[in-house]
């Protein structure tokens, strides 16, 4: 056995966690998160996290979970709005909020795996978001400029993982999990399926292998959150 | 008589042309879809990582793998790829999408967009919406003439002199349809907006009401 | 047939080129190169380049040939050793040379077609690349400013291409072409196989149909720079 | 008696630690990957765009899409994957490759690297190495002690108080591996390099006289 693979989540995380740490989470929604990581950081009870990720599940599931045990003290997310938890708690003021456009944090979390600390871009010039923020103009057009995102650990998912730590993702599972996997110090990974290597092609990888340090195979809910269907004619 | 939202949604989708790559909005703008017209080849983006998103799976067969970026579970087409966010985005950033369609609480004369933020209010995020309206190439707004407000009952204009709302980007919308008519916005310049086209039944008069922006009125509708 | 079909190089490009224009072109070596468009471009007699590729190809074969009818006017790579009219060419003022370490070249195509006018990185503090360009500290580290690249044409290479422009790379092969696709006005793709939608998997995609314009199937010597073998036991 | 480049490369080769992902340049550099210890995991990187580069391929099996960044055809291995140069480069100036061996034509005692340009001469172009020496958590470099003068044949010392010769990079160097020996760099301090090892036969005179750099001497070679 590979020494990237671990037997289960808790086991995975085993020496990785502390209070006050920041944690990148992969996911969209609730499509491709790390279900069986979050589940182990709650059972950890580490507190005092920043966590990054683009929502923050939802009531119960998801990262959710981390809310309910006020184990969050900041989110950096894009978007947050299927979370009445979250709500609360922001409203009380015991969680902390730094909101990013979509773009703008899926490439500073690009920029921070990338050895990138700063870039520009033109999403939210003249906008609450670009405040405080240096502002250029390049060619005639004013940009601003955003920083990278690193974190001590990154949780992600993906559908197919090799014991060299090589992930393949599946559909729109992949979202903010291939960044993140590169912009953590450690990254864990969890995956439907644990192969050998020489099972994934070389040219279908999608996370090589360096940007993973453990990996667990778990089960997972795979939460519909919003089941949208058509009828058959 | 005022256009429903499947008719706005019918008139966003007269802005398609074949080869377009196009990310509509969540609620009216993702109704064009269904206005592609027939033998015009349109490809849909999701901003969660997917070129070619089809129609919402038949009952059973969703997949939680595979939503748009409203959450939703869709289908994919011969023809789609997935991508991760940080490209989804370099692609909308990047100026490679032709179209995008979205909704607004305010749009301003000189095309300043407020559509995320309600101070005081819960405040859920802005989500892809900011990098869209900076990067696609044209965006076209569509949105309900004025709002109503819930205690008073009173009509509160969208097309206003300038945003009170947190803007979501400046000099961004090209074309404004709403359920009374249409305005195209010079937003690169100093103009005012143009009404180029009026809801059937819908008068001069009436939209002027309930416009707060100044604006000009095509000759074509003077003809008409 | 897909709009987007043309039925050789000559056709693809047709409209497309003029004098002085930029031209980008995938490939590292002679790995991956568009043999046919550079073909097409060399008969086109089109004059003034500024050519964005990591290499110039070597005497006679890949961009080598575009020096030899001097339809060259500005090189912009990282290594140019395996070609000796280049240097002939360079020595004598002919042509003008824009060296950028390969890494920094990748990424500056790569903003070019993201959005990101301009980056922060480590890579060349303190040398001759750095000159003249913005240096900066981030976290107690100094960094260089570099800028994007675009061009008015991309011309890449993939080993399979679907009707609609979904390209996917062939080993080594993919180097430059994907951050090319991007960052080109137009882009034009040269594959081995052309097939109907459908084919390709979603997930196996590596340059999404979006980013070309204009595809072609050809036929490719793949020449090899360094044959290098080992015995057989 | 001076070591080979092939006891040059296996002395390199000591530096490797199981599990790591190495980059390796041409020439003596390739060598080390012969004197990768018997069950110890290492994953070499090819910076045009794979990781677990295999071999040289059998005769007749050679793929011209399968190269390495020296352009040489190679092969891949079970757990090998491929990406692109701006991937690569991500992974190279994003600090995830453990260790770089590269050759040089000049180091400075504060860890200063020249190994891309003669002035005068034809310049081929740096290609990957300032990225990799910007970007890779540990840079060994490998080379002879001394250049020959090819018109005097007098020795010149490649080993100096500072590199006159354009710069790969500044303070980049963690460890030098000569013919003559080894020297640690104190690269991001204001102390001298420290000669660690000394080949067999060479002596601290011998290797003095062929270093412009002032240098300090290891206890363990006192000893020895």
């Amino acid at each position: 056995m590979s020494k990237k693979v671990y037997p289960d989540a808790v086991a995975a995380l085993a020496g990785v966690l502390r209070d006050d740490m920041t944690i990148m989470a992969g996911g969209f929604g609730l499509c491709g998160i790390p279900e069986n990581l979050i589940a182990a950081i709650k059972l950890s009870g580490v507190k005092g996290l920043t966590v990054i990720s683009n929502n923050a599940g939802v009531d119960g599931f998801g990262l959710g979970q981390l809310l309910e045990t006020k184990q969050v003290a900041k989110m950096v997310s894009s978007y947050v709005g299927e979370n009445k938890l979250f709500a609360q708690q922001y409203l009380s003021g015991e969680l902390e909020l730094e909101f990013n456009p979509q773009g703008t944090l899926a490439e500073r979390i690009r920029a921070g795996g990338a050895g990138i600390p700063a870039f520009f871009t033109k999403t939210g010039v003249g906008t609450l978001v670009a405040e405080g923020k240096e502002l250029r103009q390049f060619d005639g057009e004013t940009y601003v400029m955003e920083s990278w995102l690193r974190a001590d650990l990154a949780i992600v998912k993906a559908w197919k993982g090799d014991t060299e730590g090589n992930l393949i993702y599946r559909k729109t599972a992949r979202n903010f999990n291939p960044m993140m996997a590169m912009a953590g110090k450690i990254t864990v990974a969890e995956v439907e399926q644990l192969v050998n290597v020489g099972t994934i092609d070389p040219d279908h990888v999608h996370t090589p292998g360096i940007f993973v340090q453990r990996i667990i195979e778990g089960s997972h809910e795979k939460r519909i959150e919003q089941r949208t269907t058509r009828k058959r004619d | 008589m005022a256009w429903t939202r499947d008719e706005m949604a019918a008139r966003a989708a007269k802005e398609l042309r074949d080869g377009f790559y196009v990310n509509l909005g969540i609620g009216i703008p993702t109704l064009v879809a269904n206005y592609i017209p027939a033998g015009m080849h349109v490809t849909l983006q999701s901003e969660n990582g997917m070129l070619g998103m089809g129609p919402f799976p038949f009952e059973g067969e969703e997949d939680a793998d595979l939503i748009n970026a409203g959450k939703q579970t869709i289908t994919e087409l011969p023809y789609s790829s997935y991508f991760s966010s940080a490209d989804s985005f370099a692609m909308i950033r990047g100026g490679h999408i032709d179209l995008s369609v979205l909704g607004a609480m305010q749009v301003a004369a000189n095309g300043d967009l407020a559509n995320w933020m309600i101070p005081g209010k819960m405040v859920k995020g802005m989500g892809g919406a900011m990098d869209l309206v900076a990067g696609v190439k044209k965006v076209v707004v569509v949105m309900e003439h004025c709002a109503v407000d819930k205690k008073t009952g009173a009509l509160e204009p969208k097309l206003l002199k300038a945003c009170n709302l947190p803007l979501t980007g400046t000099r961004v919308v090209d074309l404004v349809v709403t359920d009374l008519g249409v305005f195209s916005i010079d937003k690169h310049g100093h103009g005012k907006p143009t009404l180029i086209e009026l809801a059937p039944g819908v008068t001069l008069e009436e939209i002027k009401s309930k416009t707060e922006a100044e604006f000009d009125v095509a000759e074509s509708l003077f003809a008409a």
